[in-house]
C-alpha cells in the first residue's frame, strides 16, 4: 500500500465517521455509535501490514478497521441504517460489522469478547497447517478482563499465529488507564505472558505500518504470537452519549496536534507528493464515495418483518442454496 | 413531586449513603465518568472516591469482591453497566453470592446489592439488548427486583440493602427518562406484587419496563368493555403468589408479559404456577406473551417485531377472552 | 453389546476423530489425566496432542476458541469439566456462540459442540452439582442435548457435530456408569423426543439423569394399576412438542420430571405448553417433580432429599391420577 | 509459634489426612476428598506469620488450612461426615470448611474463586481502617484464570492488604505447570501487575514462615498486596478418584524425599530440641486427637432433612436469636 494509498484511507474512514456522526443527529443511524476519529491511523497501518486473507477480530469501534479490510462504505452505511444491503444484513448495526468474505470477524460489544475468538481462528489454522495471521484489536481498557490473560497465555502456550493488538487510546469510555491498571505499561504486562511485545506510535500510520509488519513476520515465522500497543488518541467522545467530563478540553486539543491525517499530509508535501490540489482530489474523492454509500443507504430496503426469526439457526433451505 | 426513574434511584443512593457509612458503590465509570446512564451523576463529587468506586473493566472481580465486602459487613451496592456483562461475572453470583451462606452452615451473610440495566428498544442489538431478569430468578439464595415506577426506583434500594441475603435490581434502561410523582406514604414490601389498575375480566401480570405498555393494553382493552387486572410483580424472586393468584382466582384468566425470551421465561413459572394452583378456575389457558426467540435485531422494525408491544399484548387478552371453557 | 454410557461416548469421540480431520477435542484434563471422568481415556494415545488437547484452567479463552475454530471451519469437541464450571464460559455461549450467526445476518455458522457433565447424586455440595441444562435451553441460537441411554451416548455426538449450530450436550455424571445394550437400528433424530415406555393413564417427561427413576417410578405405579407413558425427551432445545402433548393428548394428565431447581426450571415451559396446546384435554393440572430451591447439600441424606426421587414421583403421579376435572 | 509447635502442627494434619483417606476407603466420607499431604508446610508456615483475626480464603485442599487457623479437627471431621456438629454444619463437606469466629472464610472449590472475595475482604478493611492482613491460598492451576488476573489488578491498583499466596505444587489435577503457562515464572508473572512478588521452599516450614512474614510486615506497611509463591509438592493423588498417570512415580519417590516432617525433625534432632521418645510423644499427641474427632464424628447428629431448605436465606427468627 502506497503512502498516498494510506493517507487516502485516513481519509476515507475520517470523512465516514464525520457523516455517520451527522446522520446520528438525524436518526438516521441508532444504537450505540463508537467513531475512531484520531486513531485512523492504527487502522491503516495495521491492515496495510497483512494479506489479504488474514483474519481480523476487532471491536464496537470497527468502522476503520473494516474499510480498510476492503469491506465496502456502502455496506457499512446501509448496516448502520439497518438496511438488508448491510454488511450484517441489518442485524448487527455499528457495533456488529462482519464481512466473511474478506475475513472480518467482527464487530463484538462485549470488551474482552473477540479475543479468545481470534485464538480459535489462529488454532483452526495452526491445525491445519494454513499460513495465515490473525489480528485481533482491542482497547487497553479490555486488557483488565480476565479473557485478555487467559487469551494471550493459551496463544502463547499454544504458539499460535495471531497479533494481539492494543489500541491504547488512554481511556476506557471515562476511565484512564491509570485508574484501571496498576502497572500501566502495557508491553511489560504483555511480556510476562512470555510473547514478544512492543508498542508504536499510534497516530503515525508509517510507524503502525513498521510495527505492524515486524510483527506480522514473527508469526509468519512461526515464533508464536506478538502483542502490539499502539499509543493513539480519540478525539471524540466514547460514544454519542458521553458528555466528556473524565478529560480536559486542553488534552484534547494538544493530542488533535498530532492528528495523523496532518502528520502524513504534511509528509508527502515535503516529499513533493501531494500538493493542495491533490489534497482536494482525494477529499472529493472520498467525499464523492461516502455520499454514494449514504445515498445507496437512504436508498436500501428493510429486511420483510416476517422474517423476523432468521438466521436464529442455520435455514437448511439457505444453506443448500449458497 | 415529579421525578424520572433515574434521579430516584439517585436520590436512593444518596440517601443509602448518608445513612450508612457501611455503603459504598462500585462500578465501572460510576464516577468520573458519572455513570454510563448518568444515575450516579455528582455522587464522586459528593462522597468521594472510596465510596464511589471506580473499577477497570473486571466483572468477575468487583462482582467477587461485593461479596467479599459483604462477607465482611460492609453493604456494598455494585452496579454492573448492564445486564450483557454480568453473564462475566455469573459464577461469583451463582456459585458464591447466593451459597456462601448455605456452604457455611449459615454462618456467612452476603448482604450484597448488585444493580445492572436490563432490556432492549434501543437498537442496540444482539450483546447488548437482554432481557435476563427471569431467568436471574431461577437461582435459589439471591432475590430479584424489577422496578417500574419512581416509586419503586427510590424506595427499593434501602429494603435490598438492609436485607442479609444478595438482591439483584433489574432497571430497564427505557425507564430512566421516564417520570412520574412520588408518593407520601410507605411503598409495599419489596417481595409484594401490586395492582396497577383493576379490572375484573382478566389478570395481566407484568413488571419492569412492560408495565407502560400493559397498562396502556388495558386501557386499549377497556374501551372493548374489557376490564384488566394489571399486577406488577415487583418481585421475581420470590414471586408473591398470593397476590397474583387471588387476581386470577376472580378473573379466571391470566396473560403474563415479559420481555424475556418466552422459552424458560418468568411467565413459564407463571404460567406453571397459576395451573398448578386455580386450574379449576382458570375459564382459558395462561397466555403468555414474551421477545421472539431470537438475538435482539439491530434494525429498528425488527427489534420492534421482537419486543412485546400493546398491540400483542391486547392481543393476547382477546384470545385468552374469547376462550371458554 | 453391553457397554456403559462412559464407553459409549469415547466411542462416539473416537469415530468421529477417525471420520473427520476436522474434528478436534479440547478441555481440561482430557489428555494426560485421561479425562476427569475417564470419557477421554485413550484418546490422546490414539490422536496425539494437537487433537486431545489439554487447557489450562481457562474456561472462558477455550470455549470461545472452540467458537473461532468452529467459526473457521473446523469442527471442535470442548469439554468443561462439569456444568458448574460453564458459568466462566457463558459470556462466550451467550454473547458469542449463540449469537454471532445472527449478529453476522446468517454469513457465520458456529458448528461447535460443547460437551459437560451435570447432575447432582454425589454429595459434591453446593458448587458442584448444579443441573443447570433445563436453563440453558433459554437460549436461542445454540440446541441443547440430555442424553439418557447408552445409545444417545453413543449417538448423539455425530449429529450434533453435523449440526451448523453451536450444540450443548449434557451428560449426567451418575450415567457414566450405566451400563446397556447398544441397539443396531439407527437412532431417532437428536431433536425427537422418544417414549421409553408406553401406558395409557398418564404421562411422565423427563430426560437425562432422571429418565431412569421415572422408569422405576412407572414400574411401582403399574403394580397400583397405573400405565404411564414415559417420554425422554433428548432434547432441550428445541422441545419436541409434538411427541409429548401427542401423549398428553392421550392420557389427559401429566408429570414432568426433572433435576433442576424448580422456580424456572424447564418443567415450567413444558408444563406453560402443556396447558397452551392441551388446555381442555386435561384432566388435571400438570403436575412437576424437581429438586428442591436450595443449594446442595454435602450429607447425604439432605442431598437425597433435595432430589427427585422414585418416590416423589411416584407421589406426584398419585396426585395427578387423584385429581379429576 | 514455636518450631516444635509447628512441627506438631504438621503432623496433625498429615495424621489428620491419613485417617481422612482411610474413612474415605470405608465410605464415612464422600464428595470429593483433596489430600494436602506434603504440602503440611505451607499452611503451618503461612499460618505461623499471622495474627489471630487475620482472614484466610482457602480451595478445596483446605483440611491443612483450617486446621491451622484454630477450626478443631473434631468440626473439621464431622463436617466430613455430613454431621451437623460439622464446622459448616455438614452442610459443606471437604469443600467448604467455614468457621467465621476464626475467620476461615472457606473452603471455595471452583478454581480462582476465592480469590475476588478475598480482594472484598480486605476491601472492608481498607475502608474501615481496621488492620488486618486477607491470605488468599490457591493453587498454580489457578493463575491460568482470569479471576486470578482481574483480583491481582484489583488488588494492586486499588493498595489492599492481601497476600496472594501461590501453592505451586506444579500440578492442576493433571496438568503440569510447564503445560498450562507459557511462563512458568510465576513471581515474574505476578510481578508484571506491579506489585511486590517472592517464592519460598514450601517443603521447609521455616522458609515459609520467613517468606510470609516479610509479605505480612510489608502488607501492614500500607505497601500493597504481596505475592508469594510457596514451591510444594502433593505427595497424594489429586483427589480419591485419581489414577496418577501423568507423573511417574519417581518424581513422586524423589520429592518425597523431601517430606517437610522430616526436614523439621531432623533439624529438632541436631539442635537437641527432640528425641525419640518426644516425637512418639507428638505422634500419639496427634493421633489421639485425631481418634477423639473420628468418634466424635461417629457419635455425630444429622440435620433433620425437614431442615432441608434452611440456609438458603437468613431465617429472621434465627437471625434474632444469634
Ligand atoms: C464486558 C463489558 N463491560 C463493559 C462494557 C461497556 N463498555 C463499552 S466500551 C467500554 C470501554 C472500553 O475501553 P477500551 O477497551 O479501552 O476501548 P475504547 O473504547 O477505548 O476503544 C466499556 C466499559 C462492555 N461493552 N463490555
Ligand atoms: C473453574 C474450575 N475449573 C475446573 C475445576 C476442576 N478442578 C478442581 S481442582 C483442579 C486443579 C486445580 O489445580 P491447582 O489450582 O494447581 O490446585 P491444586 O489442586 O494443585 O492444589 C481442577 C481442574 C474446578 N474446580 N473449577
Ligand atoms: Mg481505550
Ligand atoms: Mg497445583
Amino acid at each position: 500500500m502506497s503512502d498516498l494509498a494510506m493517507l487516502r484511507t485516513m481519509l476515507l474512514i475520517r470523512r465516514f465517521e464525520e457523516r455517520a456522526a451527522q446522520l446520528y443527529g438525524e436518526s438516521k443511524i441508532r444504537g450505540f455509535l463508537h467513531l475512531c476519529i484520531g486513531e485512523e491511523a492504527v487502522a491503516v497501518g495495521v491492515s496495510a501490514a497483512l494479506e489479504p486473507d488474514d483474519n481480523v477480530v476487532s471491536t464496537y469501534r470497527e468502522h476503520g478497521h473494516a474499510l480498510v479490510r476492503g469491506v465496502g462504505a456502502d455496506a457499512v452505511m446501509a448496516e448502520m441504517f439497518g438496511r438488508s444491503e448491510g454488511c450484517s444484513g441489518g442485524r448487527g448495526g455499528s457495533m456488529h460489522l462482519f464481512d466473511v468474505q474478506h475475513r472480518f470477524f467482527g464487530g463484538n460489544a462485549i470488551v474482552g469478547g473477540g479475543l479468545p475468538v481470534a485464538v480459535g481462528l489462529a488454532l483452526a489454522d495452526h491445525l491445519r497447517g494454513v499460513q495465515r495471521t490473525t489480528v485481533c484489536l482491542f482497547g487497553e481498557g479490555a486488557m483488565a478482563e480476565g479473557e485478555f490473560h487467559e487469551s494471550v497465555n493459551l496463544a502463547t502456550l499454544w504458539h499460535l499465529p495471531v497479533v494481539f493488538c492494543c489500541e491504547n487510546n488512554l481511556y476506557a469510555m471515562g476511565s484512564a488507564l491509570t485508574r484501571t491498571e496498576a502497572n500501566t505499561d502495557l508491553v511489560l504486562k504483555a511480556a510476562a505472558y512470555g510473547l514478544a511485545a512492543w508498542s508504536a506510535d499510534g497516530m503515525d500510520v508509517r510507524a503502525v505500518h513498521d510495527a505492524m509488519r515486524r510483527a506480522v513476520t514473527t508469526v509468519r515465522d512461526g515464533s508464536g504470537p506478538v502483542f502490539v500497543e499502539m499509543r493513539t488518541y480519540r478525539f471524540r467522545a466514547h460514544s454519542m452519549y458521553d458528555p466528556e467530563l473524565y478529560r480536559s478540553k486542553d488534552e484534547v486539543a494538544e493530542w488533535k496536534h498530532r492528528d495523523p491525517i496532518d502528520l502524513e499530509v504534511g509528509r508527502l508535501r515535503v516529499d513533493g507528493l501531494l500538493d493542495d490540489a491533490g489534497l482536494s482530489a482525494l477529499q472529493d474523492d472520498v467525499q464523492r464515495e461516502v455520499e454514494a454509500a449514504v445515498l445507496a443507504a437512504e436508498n436500501g430496503t428493510d429486511e420483510p418483518v416476517e422474517q423476523l426469526t432468521r438466521h436464529v439457526y442455520a435455514d437448511a433451505a439457505e444453506e443448500v442454496r449458497s | 413531586m415529579s421525578i424520572t426513574c433515574r434521579d430516584a434511584m439517585r436520590e436512593a443512593i444518596r440517601q443509602a449513603l448518608i445513612a450508612d457509612d457501611r455503603v459504598f458503590m462500585m462500578g465501572e465509570d460510576i464516577g468520573a465518568y458519572g455513570g454510563c446512564f448518568a444515575v450516579s451523576k455528582g455522587l464522586l463529587a459528593e462522597f468521594g472516591p472510596d465510596r464511589i468506586r471506580d473499577t477497570p473493566l473486571s466483572e468477575s472481580a468487583f462482582v467477587g469482591a461485593g461479596v467479599g465486602a459483604a462477607m465482611a459487613g460492609m453493604r456494598p451496592i455494585v452496579e454492573i453497566m448492564t445486564v450483557n456483562f454480568s453473564l462475566l461475572a455469573l459464577d461469583q453470583i451463582l456459585n458464591n453470592a447466593a451459597t456462601l451462606r448455605h456452604m457455611s452452615g449459615g454462618q456467612i451473610g452476603v448482604p450484597l446489592v448488585i444493580r445492572m440495566t436490563t432490556g432492549g428498544g434501543r437498537q442496540l442489538a444482539a450483546q447488548h439488548s437482554h432481557s435476563l431478569e427471569g431467568w436471574y430468578a431461577h437461582i435459589p439464595g439471591i432475590k430479584v427486583l424489577v422496578p417500574a415506577t419512581v416509586d419503586d426506583f427510590r424506595h427499593m434500594l434501602q429494603p435490598a440493602l438492609d436485607d442479609p441475603d444478595p438482591v439483584l435490581i433489574f432497571e430497564h434502561a427505557l425507564l430512566y427518562n421516564a417520570e412520574g410523582e412520588l408518593s407520601d406514604g410507605p411503598s409495599p414490601p419489596i417481595d409484594k406484587a401490586v395492582v396497577r389498575r383493576a379490572g375484573k375480566d382478566i389478570t395481566l401480570i407484568t413488571y419492569g419496563g412492560s408495565l407502560a405498555k400493559t397498562v396502556q393494553a388495558a386501557e386499549l382493552l377497556a374501551a372493548e368493555g374489557i376490564e384488566a387486572d394489571v399486577i406488577d410483580l415487583r418481585s421475581l424472586r420470590p414471586l408473591d403468589d398470593a397476590t397474583y393468584m387471588a387476581s386470577v382466582r376472580r378473573t379466571h384468566r391470566a396473560v403474563i408479559v415479559d420481555e424475556g425470551w418466552r422459552s424458560g421465561s418468568i411467565s413459564a413459572e407463571l404460567s406453571a404456577r397459576i395451573t398448578e394452583g386455580a386450574f379449576y378456575e382458570l375459564d382459558a389457558p395462561v397466555g403468555r406473551v414474551c421477545s421472539a426467540e431470537v438475538p435482539m435485531p439491530y434494525a429498528k422494525h425488527l427489534e420492534e417485531a421482537a419486543l412485546p408491544s400493546t398491540s400483542s399484548i391486547v392481543a393476547a387478552a382477546r384470545e385468552a377472552m374469547a376462550e371458554d371453557a
